[in-house]
């Protein structure tokens, strides 16, 4: 009889303490890219770009080649260095500010063009790094620092739906919204990452993933009740599924978990 | 007379919270005064600290040069904060949470050690009192303000629904005192 | 027996491993560690079925699963299934 | 000057900005968030509908940017607020307002760079601010608080400035002054100056229809529309010129100092004439027009110039400009994030 | 007996001769929406947002106040000018490259917000004012002096179809692409812009036209010749329809000329 | 200099500084149309891919220069171009680029603002290339070329340094130099240099992993990181001043003047010098570092300085602060697509 | 009777008009206009039906379409329906 | 020797063509030599011009300074640059497109007129050959390079396909050069 390891967080992931907030839903997102970077080798031909917003330290995190980048402008720097180098293994991580407000015309360029990218989207509904200002994904009604009486459809118009949006662009092989408020919901959006991986490795295109996400200190609640909130308000505004799997030739969000 | 003040803590400690507390008094005795908060990069659970200066005449820099006063409420804000406060100063700190020797200042300065978090939970029921421990601490031991300017400040901003927190406050204030003036 | 090891400065006491563990066996630890919280901890002797739903949604890649095996070796793949 | 506390309310750099451009009569803000200035958003998105106007959180600086022209286009006062990066991807929009010759107000509350850099204080972007960070030959009006009074009261001065100039004007400050509280009165000194825009877009209702565009392609017109622009810059550095003085009657070393660095010099002055030193402090309030005027004249009669800054060395340049004579100009300056301190400039004032 | 006006130059439009080519849509785009305006009264409360491309001497057509914008800004110059003051009637008119190149963040936000403005986006698959480069909207294989070898799926990505994304977003009211290429279809050309026209006065949100145009010079045919290319490959490549209507509450492109 | 025309070709600026680039090794180009450079895009878009490398046309000028970064981060050469308005978008981009430390090559050809302006010829941009137009104390080199062999040399040129100092290099061009054809060698001088990159994205195979980033949180690392750029800047300043002289030995005024103006001022020079008047020329080849020392030794030997520019005066302050003694530094400039005439300079010369 | 007019200095000659007339009454000018082309022109005396196609696709808004009428004041709305 | 042309006409009228082919010319005949285009804002139908400079020595301003030769294709484009061209330049006008009447320099310029268009339709078959008459009429009343030499650059530069222009061309540059012979 022996005690053998059964889980143990991923290689590519540096041992230290994150400075992420306690129940953050970016310290599982890591976690699971790391997985996916362990699981296929890529290592060594890996880069991370990192945007602006709470996860900027991501090269504090990931034992990849890292490099930052403009509020925004992550899947342009990942077109540069894709273009450049096609046998780099290219992954971006953002939040919804950097990838659907400031970033939204390179984020929908580069998935129309179809760079052989993976591209990871944190919709938190809220801009964390900067103190919880109003995200173009923020819910209607949710208060925020800047929609102090919640957001209103006439003022602001409704949270942009991204997955939705970019399922529609040529480029995007593969295109999942997922949730990380519970342990099931993990693991489908640990697969949903790992697809998006198999969308660059196998050169077909955009792999993305939107993974709705607890900003716990924004929400300004306990852990346990910023991932009810996901479960209950995001994900009804923003339904989880398969929006477009072009290997499987059926599109749709129909594959609804 | 110029009085620079460095708090810091753990953030959610109240910290920013002691030092707007202190400048809104000392605005309201006369007195010029600054306040100036700093963040770490984590949102929560990082550290947090504040320096407020209180003075008769114009007050230049209000950054942290030479604090006259260093009023810490956890063991890496007293780590790093220790070596800046002024000979003849004062360091009030919460014993509760810091190891007693990690202090390197001895006789240079004046230090009083509060149990501030067990004093909070004792007098107010509450750890989230701990700063106005501290802070009536460091009145009693150096009165640049009066505490009842404290209190009516904080009576102001509080809404009448935070009733019960606000006489925690007073009680961890006074508390505070009491123990700075046995010290 | 199986058991998983929480890492204790590493954890920042969100505590969602309590939530998800369905063996009820994660507890709160009563000392406080340098980063100021009270980590997370297996309640002692208590069964855990080595499921590893605590470590997945686990926020700090704090956790560790172990299970109880005959030999060492086996189950190589588990962790990628 | 004295306390006069009484009607004084604790209030943070930001939001006397904010409060100040209020009072001016704001009409239209559109921003971004950043660090260190998210609380002038943040107080706008309550404040700003109270008084009847309009807050819009923009998808970003470069759409607050042309949402502000579009706003100042109509002849409301409009405004936005941003650091670093965001006032970066503003140089195409700040060039155009300039261009279109359209009044409105950047707060710009520095953070550290080039690049994403980081949050603490720094005066990294003075040529950035003063040059005209965009393309052509266009300057902005820039006025550089000195502490948190000033941030109300030169914020709400510059919507005056805007509109008699028809230019974009930048209210500039450091991560310092964006963060502290100070006692500031929230009351402006006069009422807004209110002027006729007889170029605004109102509909064409009474009126033979009107446009607004910085493109000029008959003949010279676009070399006229430059020579316009510089009229304005040269009226602006005879009339605009703003800046504090003191010590300055005996002072054989001038310390040269806007913003943080200059309350900061305070201290060091302080300790230096304690010594017995004879140290002056000069601070300009206005970058561009620099007060040339004022400080060509102080240098007949001092020796020497200490200028300080967070940064490795830009207004100095504007200094050394504006000296008349022989009077050496020394530097010293702090990049990055780093703060000069008191102790650091009494150093240099004695190796001086 | 005697001789009567059945059609006439509208109103709002300045009785000058245009800077633009022999035959380009532009002139025929410029026609109706001047009618619009004449045909609403709109002429007193109108702001025209000139985009940078080939339309930018705007003003020198429009008898209407008209403003200028950088190069893709257009919108959000028309959400300042709306938001200050909500009695205009602003009206922007852009270009492929200005609305949907650089300009395509600043597109889906203003639409998605529901901005109580009309957009006028004229798509005639290049870049005309630069020279012919490809546009965002360039049809794959077409030739531009920036695709050499004709656009290439693969590389550039196919081209955008504005019409359909823009109708996915909320604040769209109404949402249709149109043609020039005959008298027929700019007839209901003229429809579609009155309609987006309506979008603004019952303050219902975004009304959006993209209009199939032909740049003659640089398709480097004669205007005919355009005209039939506009007809046969532009009209494959953009299905014409109505994409979004709120206020008839059927959506879809099923209204299909 | 002679015709040599035999292995010359007649080439379009533009052009030439595209072959340039290629000649330099460029592997990938990202940027987006705007007149008066187009030609470049253009002939990379066949060009490029001929010998082995990447056209891409970015959906904006914001996006080309962060390509332009994500690809020189992998070590390649890379390069974008553009004019005014894609130019100031990018300040943003170019602040990161100088920040992270990544060599990469900008070619403006300017048009004449502020805002849209025009696409005649002006050199109103010379503030934005040599102070930086985007956030923070960095400084890109800045490379302005005086014809169209030139245009090929520099561009060539720039990709060396911009590898040498990890720093962006701007090569800066007015739209009679980006549109004017003339016989140029399109061949360089010498290879281009190669340099190890042990910083370069190449994936953490059988090394440590790496990270390039210009966000420094950690103690003062920020502030380090500026220092670092300061020395940088300070070698390029020591060992990259570049510029042209003539007629200098025995001139008692000299025309100042880079680009297009230094060529007009030729004929005008040439006409003084047969009138007898001892006129030479002093042309700045480097913007950035600005060849100071060679101006100040100059200016140790002549009376008077005529600065010229397309502008209102921007580089004049360069050249009043790199004069050493009393010389009177006169200033004849157009803004706004008005270009000086040699009458023009030739009558200035005669009024001094 | 029905016809229309071409501004002869207005027209680019694209020559629209002429493939959009059902009636195939417009022709080229043989003059040149100041800006260098041919202007397009209605046939003398051709049966115009005053249907405003040729008008409605002119790019350069140079055609005006009479139609005859016993009284010039009917039709009022025609243009906008 | 410094020869200046100015060559202008509506845009179509290859005037960029004529300009190109004269600085090729001058190139390879060993002179220094630059060409500069102009454009008018609207792409087509709007007027086109182009400076060339042909010399000896090095040379300075590209523009358009004082030129020694215009070469004009339409009226537009004499009234506008008629004022420039030296004293003692030549102006050579396509006398098919320009009412003779516009012309305001007399005397101190020597003027040519030439039926250009007209001719271009007589010897090559199409208008698009205006501009090589006009540039032969140009280089024989001033031979600034040799008409052999325009022929070969144009022989170089176009494709076996132009074969049957390119002889039109010839003809035309031909056509010109006597026209100017006789004037
Ligand atoms: C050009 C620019 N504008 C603004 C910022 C400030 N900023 C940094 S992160 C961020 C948004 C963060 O929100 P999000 O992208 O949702 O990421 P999160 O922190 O929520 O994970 C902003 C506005 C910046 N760095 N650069
Ligand atoms: C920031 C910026 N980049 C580039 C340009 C140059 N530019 C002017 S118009 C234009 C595109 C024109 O194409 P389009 O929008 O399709 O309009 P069209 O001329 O075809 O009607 C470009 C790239 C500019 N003015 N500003
Ligand atoms: S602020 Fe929100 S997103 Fe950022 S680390 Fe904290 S919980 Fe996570
Ligand atoms: S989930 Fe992880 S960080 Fe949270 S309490 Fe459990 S072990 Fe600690
Ligand atoms: S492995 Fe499973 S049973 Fe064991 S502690 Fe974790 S969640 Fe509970
Ligand atoms: S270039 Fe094209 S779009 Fe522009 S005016 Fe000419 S035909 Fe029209
Ligand atoms: S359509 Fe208009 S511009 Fe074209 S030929 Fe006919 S009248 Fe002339
Ligand atoms: S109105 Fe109708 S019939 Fe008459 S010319 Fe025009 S198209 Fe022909
Ligand atoms: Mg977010
Ligand atoms: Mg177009």
């Amino acid at each position: 009889m022996a005690l053998k390891q059964v889980y143990a967080p991923p290689e590519a992931l540096f041992k230290v303490r994150s400075h992420y907030c306690p129940g953050c839903g970016h310290g599982v997102a890591h976690t699971l890219v790391a997985e996916a970077i362990d699981h296929f080798g890529l290592r060594g031909r890996a880069v991370g770009v990192a945007p602006a917003g709470c996860s900027v330290l991501l090269y504090k995190y990931f034992d990849t080649d890292t490099i930052e980048s403009a509020h925004g402008r992550a899947l342009a720097v990942a077109t540069g260095l894709k273009r450049a180098n096609p046998d780099l293994f290219v992954y971006s991580y953002q939040g919804d500010g950097d990838l659907a407000s400031i970033g939204l015309c390179e984020t929908m360029h580069a998935c129309n063009r179809g760079e052989r990218v993976t591209a990871v989207f944190i919709n938190n509904a809220v801009y964390g790094m900067t103190g919880g200002q109003m995200a173009p994904t923020t819910l209607l009604g949710q208060r925020t620092t800047t929609s102090p009486a919640g957001r209103r459809r006439e003022h602001e118009g409704p949270p942009l739906k991204m997955a939705e949006i970019l399922a529609t662009l040529d480029g995007v092989d593969y295109c999942e919204r997922v949730a990380l408020f519970d342990a099931k919901h993990v693991a489908r959006a640990r697969k949903a990452i790992f697809r998006a991986f198999e969308s660059q490795i196998e050169g077909r295109g955009v792999g993305f993933v939107e993974v709705l996400s607890a900003c716990v200190t924004n929400l300004k609640m306990k852990p346990v009740d910023a991932q009810r909130w996901v479960k209950d308000e995001m994900c009804s505004a923003f339904p989880l599924g398969v929006f477009k799997d072009a290997r499987a030739s059926k599109e749709g969000g129909s594959d609804a978990v | 007379m110029l009085c620079e003040v460095i708090s810091a803590g753990f953030g959610g400690q109240g910290i920013l919270f002691l030092g707007d507390a202190l400048a809104r008094a000392g605005l309201r005795e006369g007195k010029f005064v600054t306040y100036m908060p700093t963040y770490g990069v984590a949102m929560r659970g990082g550290t947090a600290n504040c320096v407020v200066h209180i003075s008769d005449e114009e007050i230049g820099c209000p950054l942290l040069d030479h604090p006259h006063v260093g009023v810490i409420l956890n063991e890496a804000s007293l780590l790093k904060f220790q070596p800046a406060v002024r000979k003849g100063g004062l360091i009030i700190a919460n014993s509760s949470m810091i190891d007693k020797t990690v202090l390197t200042r001895n006789g240079d300065v004046k230090v009083i050690w509060v149990p501030a978090t067990e004093l909070a939970r004792e007098v107010a029921g509450t750890e989230r009192s701990t700063n106005m421990i501290m802070l009536g601490a460091f009145l009693g031991a150096q009165p640049v303000v009066a505490i009842d300017t404290i209190e009516a400040i904080l009576r102001e901003n509080s809404g009448g629904s935070k009733k019960a927190l606000l006489e925690k406050n007073f009680a961890a204030l006074r508390a505070g005192k009491e123990c700075a003036a046995g010290a | 027996m199986n058991r998983i090891i929480i890492d204790f400065e590493q954890c920042k006491g969100c505590y969602l491993c309590i939530e998800a563990c369905p063996k009820g066996i994660i507890e709160i630890s009563n000392r406080l560690n340098a980063a100021g919280c009270y980590p997370a901890q297996q309640m002692s002797d208590a069964p855990c079925t080595a499921c590893a739903l605590c470590a997945r949604v686990c926020p700090d890649a704090a956790i560790t699963v172990y299970r109880e095996v005959k030999d060492a070796s086996e189950d190589e793949e588990e962790q990628d299934a | 000057m004295t306390a006069k506390t009484q009607e004084k309310v604790l209030t943070q750099g930001n939001v006397a900005a904010a409060e100040g451009a209020i009072q001016a009569g704001l009409k239209c803000y559109f921003g971004y968030p950043i660090t260190p200035q998210n609380q002038i958003p943040e107080y706008m998105s309550w404040r700003l509908p109270e008084v009847g106007g309009t807050f819009l959180q923009a998808e970003s600086e470069l759409a607050s940017i042309n949402m502000v022209l579009g706003a100042a286009a109509t002849g409301v006062r409009a405004m936005t607020s941003s650091s670093g990066p965001g006032i970066s991807l503003m140089q195409e929009g700040i060039s155009f307002l300039a261009g279109m010759q359209l009044p409105a107000v950047i707060v710009d509350v520095m953070r550290c760079g080039p690049g994403l850099g980081g949050i603490k204080p720094t005066q990294g972007d003075y040529y950035q601010a003063t040059r005209g960070g965009g393309h052509g030959d266009y300057r902005t009006l820039v006025l550089a608080p000195g502490n948190t009074q000033e941030m109300f009261d030169l914020t709400f001065h510059a919507f005056d400035l805007a509109d008699k100039y028809r230019n974009p004007v930048i209210v500039f400050a450091d991560a310092i002054l964006g963060q502290t509280k100070e006692p500031v009165r929230l009351e402006p000194l006069h009422p807004p100056t209110q002027v006729d825009k007889p170029w605004a877009m109102t509909g064409a209702n009474d009126r033979p229809s009107r446009n607004i565009r910085s493109m000029y392609l008959e003949g010279d017109d676009q070399e006229q529309l430059n020579y316009t622009l510089r009229d304005k810059y040269e009226r602006a550095t005879r009339d605009e010129q703003r800046h504090e003085v003191r010590w300055a009657e005996d002072a054989d070393v001038v310390v040269v100092a806007f913003g943080t660095p200059a309350r900061i010099a305070l201290d060091a002055i302080r300790e230096a004439r304690a010594e017995g030193r004879r140290v002056g402090l000069f601070r300009p309030i206005s970058l561009y027009p620099f007060p040339v005027d004022a400080l060509g004249a102080l240098s007949d009669r001092c020796k020497k110039m200490l200028v300080v800054e967070m940064n490795l060395g830009q207004m100095v340049d504007d200094v050394r400009a504006a000296v008349r004579h022989d009077v050496t100009v020394a530097f010293h300056g702090r990049p990055g994030g780093g703060v000069p301190t008191p102790d650091e400039i009494l150093a240099k004032l004695k190796e001086l």
